[in-house]
């Protein structure tokens, strides 16, 4: 019983109190214990990678036994995720081979996901920047005069967009964000409270 | 002793965290609190009835973050989400970016089914670690919902650029989609692309909307209180401010 | 379904077409759309301009990958009017990415016959930001003693005139925000109030609001904000480049998006002014 | 035109493509694409962890750090869940992940979030300017009350505070079209210029 439940609320207790002191006192022992109780939860997380692992490679082996071995794509997932762990690993992070996967095949494709928001960011403003309502319709007005005074082209359009961007950004702006961070902020406070204390028990097991 | 510019910190986080702990306590001893509607809560036991009649399945994501308070709210609707899942036999997808968060999220679906009944109905293979990366977690979150043709798509938790790319997916295939985030630089994208958004601070209230728990009703009317002492701060020290005091701004930056 | 109603439900491969158009076509053929040059970047030109020929300036390569289709091309257009001067140039970075960075901008000096060594040194990354920054302040070699290439720096006959920041007639950091790196109020405290070398910035569009106070306080001697800057830039110095053809496209696409916009908003008017006519044809109940 | 030989560019520019093709809709193509780069960027990120591991926790353990067999132990423990009898031990090590991660998230938040965003509404109220940021941020807030019953004051107030928001994501989603336009410059250089060689 104090082994499965008062034990990982005392640890969570400790932890969390332990790296607050440390950053609002100047008490040595807290700050190191704090750097030491950080660096240990880094060390864990690095362990949780494992979990990640076994997850992937157990997702990926059954889909292909699902389709008796026809799933071309998971296959070729475990095979590029092997592949470069065992080169990474044996050949090292700067063998060519490792630099090859990252240069060639990591970068480019995470650019291209990316670079694919220049295209969702578009229609996903077609379809909702309608002035239906006045909400809809002051997110229509602030959008596209921002998008205006951004380019060239656009403050020749309608120059009077350029000022107005100006404004919009560092004015009208700044009062909703702000509203949003605080009341954003108290309700962190509120979720991590319950977690040190250990009312939030579900993450790692329930009552 | 105090680190220089944090003192007035530390008193500010000793009296809110008092706070709810109080009314947590006065909310145990039968204090009454009900909490406003939102919508976007509302909206999840409609989006999982939804799949239930398409016999289709809900997809969920906490996000790209780690373990931070963004993250728990997320995995705390995910509780939620996961009860009615159970109910309703509807199949439940999740994808996880972060290890660390990966390794809390299997375990909340676990528990939760195990809560509502139904340990058997948990699938290790639907509660799916994609990769750390941020672009390899949206391309393999779009994979998700264009392959397996979700009905509903719910997204609460941390969310950097990626969130456009995972809600305009979630719209090719017709989802409802309900999403909510901390972040203010991402909630644009999803109050253009999703059907219901769940804004800022909402998020951390799914325990009490849900369960109606009166620990964490307790707790949110000492948010409210909160909210309300910072509104009374803001106006005092602005007009002392304007009038030209300036003493309470110095004291906030001790 | 009328035409209005299509055009409120247009089919999103439509636009993805057209935007991908927009992007490609500049980027094929630049196009070169008028850009109108702000006070803002003639001050830096004019700056630039006055520097004395042949002095030596010191440019921190402070952003992540990501940024570099902003402040690169600003970074080349510089490098542009620099050579120009034949001023010589020392790169720094507070990114590990960042010496990766100047290596490409630094090429287009080859075209002005410039030396490695002997007109600009990329001496690379350095961690710990600004009191790492100071130190380089005080004395390079302290924190450089190769550079980026792993050369002793005493082998390069450029950083033998270099012994402190007061040797560079001028600074400059190109620079997306004060998280990771050295930010741009780093370099004012050290190279501006330190030292008296002149600060310019170049800095992502977004942080160029907040680095304003710095212009008018005098501590910066001007501020090249995003890609728009470089393709104005580009027009000043002559040398067209990527910033002017990033420009172009980033015209059009804008354009693309807005106009979608009023399209669908223009379709949903109409077909509401309408609407209530055909109901009320309707509600009239009797045939005619 | 001349197209590259570098077989480098080809893998670049056709997984672009492939990524690209999920535009037009779900297909093979895009379907190979991504799981090629889940497995390796995935692969990447166990490799990174591996490294971490040994610089930062095996090395300096073997080098006289002893404490830090600690961290390693409540690791292994993670993997406890796949044995049913032990299950509950991965308990120890997910609380110390909660509690400190709760702890820093709590810390960070009432300095720059709170303290440091109040002080800032405390302008001198002289300008229409200031008086829009101020009131912009309190009706704002008032709109995350979510106990209270809301009466007419803050009725006003909280769906004020909505349009409020509003005029800042429609602001900052126009600032963003610009960064996602660049990163799409990009690759369609990658494309267009290196590999084809056009332009």
């Amino acid at each position: 019983m104090f082994l499965k439940k008062t034990l990982p609320t005392i640890i969570a207790f400790v932890c969390g109190v332990t790296v607050i002191i440390a950053y609002f006192f100047n008490i040595p022992f807290f700050q190191t214990t704090a750097q030491e109780i950080l660096k240990w939860q880094s060390v864990i997380a690095i362990f949780a990678l494992g979990l990640g692992a076994i997850n992937i490679i157990r997702v990926h082996s059954t889909n292909i036994r699902r389709a008796k071995g026809k799933n071309a794509y998971s296959i070729a997932l475990l095979i590029t995720f092997i592949v470069t762990i065992v080169v990474g690993v044996f050949l090292g992070q700067e063998s060519e081979a490792y630099k090859f996967i990252f240069d060639y095949i990591n970068v480019p494709t995470g650019s291209a996901i990316f670079s694919l928001l220049a295209f969702y960011i578009g229609t996903a403003a077609y379809r909702s920047f309608r002035a239906k309502n006045i909400e809809a319709t002051i997110l229509l007005i602030t959008g596209c005069l921002v998008m205006l005074g951004r380019v060239p082209l656009g403050a020749k359009i309608l120059p009077f967009s350029v000022p107005a961007t100006d404004w919009i950004m560092s004015v009208l702006n700044v009062g909703g964000q702000r509203g949003l961070m605080i009341a954003g902020a108290i309700g962190f406070i509120a979720v991590s409270l319950r977690i040190v204390i250990g009312l939030e028990r579900t993450a790692y097991g329930g009552d | 002793m105090f680190v220089d510019g944090r003192i007035f910190d530390f008193w500010t986080l000793i009296f809110m965290t008092g706070l709810m702990m109080i009314f947590m306590y006065l909310a145990r001893k039968g204090m009454k609190v009900t909490i406003r509607p939102i919508p976007g809560f509302d909206a999840i036991e409609e989006a999982v009835g939804r799949a239930a009649e398409m016999g289709k399945p809900v997809h969920f994501t906490p996000g790209f973050g780690g373990l931070v308070a963004a993250t728990f709210a997320g995995l705390e609707v995910l509780r939620h989400v996961t009860k009615l899942a159970a109910q309703y036999d509807v199949r439940l997808i999740v994808t996880v970016s972060q290890p660390e968060t990966y390794a809390v999220t299997e375990q909340v679906m676990r528990q939760s089914y195990l809560e509502a009944g139904k340990p058997e109905a948990f699938r290790v293979e639907d509660c799916r670690f994609i990769s750390s990366d941020q672009w390899a977690y949206a391309s393999g979150v779009i994979g998700v919902l264009l392959r397996e043709q979700v009905a509903s798509n719910i997204m609460i938790g941390q969310f950097a650029a990626e969130s456009l790319i995972l809600a305009e997916a979630g719209n090719t295939v017709g989802a409802i989609q309900i999403a909510g985030t901390t972040n203010a630089y991402q909630i644009p994208f999803f109050v253009v692309a999703c059907d219901y958004v769940i804004l800022g601070e909402e998020m951390f209230a799914a325990s009490a909307h849900f369960a109606q728990d009166e620990l964490h009703l307790g707790s949110l009317r000492a948010e409210d209180i909160i909210k309300g002492v910072s509104i009374g701060l803001m106006i005092v020290g602005a007009l002392l401010f304007t009038f030209g005091n300036e003493g309470l701004v110095n004291i906030m930056i001790k | 379904m009328d035409i209005f109603d299509k055009l409120q439900n247009l089919d999103k491969r439509v636009f993805y077409l057209l935007m991908a158009l927009a992007i490609a076509i500049p980027t094929i053929h630049p196009i070169g759309l008028p850009v109108e040059i702000t006070e803002s970047v003639r001050e830096v030109y004019e700056f630039v301009e006055s520097l004395p020929e042949g002095s030596i300036v010191v440019i921190g390569f402070d952003y992540e990958p990501g940024d570099e289709i902003d402040l690169n091309p600003i970074a080349q257009a510089i490098f542009h009017q620099l050579a120009s001067k034949h001023i010589r140039i020392v790169t720094i970075a507070s990114f590990p990415a960042g010496p990766t960075f100047a290596d490409e901008c630094l090429e287009i000096l080859e075209e002005y016959g410039y030396e490695y060594g002997v007109d600009y040194v990329n001496l690379g990354y350095y961690a710990g930001g600004e009191p790492t920054l100071a130190a380089f302040a005080q004395n390079p070699a302290t924190v450089f003693p190769k550079d980026w290439h792993g050369n002793s720096i005493s082998t390069l006959p450029l950083m033998q005139e270099v012994k402190s920041m007061k040797d560079f007639s001028m600074a400059m950091t190109l620079n997306d925000g004060p998280t990771g790196g050295t930010g741009t109020h780093e370099w004012v405290r050290q190279a501006v109030m330190a030292y008296g070398t002149p600060l310019i910035m170049g800095v992502t569009g977004v942080l160029a609001a907040s680095n304003e106070p710095y212009v008018q306080s005098g501590q910066c001697k001007g501020i090249l904000a995003g890609l728009r800057a470089a393709a104005e830039y580009e027009k000043l110095t002559g040398k067209i480049g990527t910033g002017t053809v990033g420009m172009d496209a980033q015209s059009i696409a804008h354009l693309l998006i807005v106009g979608f916009v009023l399209l669908g908003n223009i379709a949903m008017l109409v077909s509401k002014i309408k609407e209530p006519k055909d109901r009320s044809g309707h509600a009239g109940g009797e045939p005619r | 035109m001349k197209i590259s030989t570098d077989i480098g560019v080809w893998i670049g520019a056709l997984s672009a493509l492939g990524i690209y093709s999920v535009l037009i809709k779900d297909n093979p193509f895009y379907t190979m694409v991504e799981h090629i780069f889940v497995g390796a960027s995935a692969g990447i990120a166990v490799v990174v962890g591996i490294n971490t591991f040994l610089n930062s926790a095996w090395s300096p353990m073997i080098e006289g750090k002893y404490l830090l067999i600690i961290p390693i132990l409540l690791g292994i423990l993670l993997y406890s869940r796949y044995f049913e009898d032990i299950a509950w031990l991965n308990r120890i090590p997910l609380s110390f992940l909660m509690g400190t991660g709760a702890g820093v998230a709590m810390r960070g938040a009432v300095e720059s979030q709170i303290v440091g965003q109040i002080s800032a509404t405390m302008v001198k109220l002289t300008t229409f300017d200031s008086w829009i940021i101020f009131l912009g941020t309190i009706f704002s807030l008032s709109y995350f009350f979510l106990t209270f019953q809301r009466g007419k004051v803050t009725g006003v107030t909280s769906q004020l505070g909505r349009h409020f928001m509003m005029a800042a994501f429609g602001a900052a989603f126009g600032n963003t079209v610009m960064g996602r336009i660049s990163a799409a410059i990009g690759r369609f250089q990658f494309i267009f210029l290196k590999w084809l060689g056009l332009g």
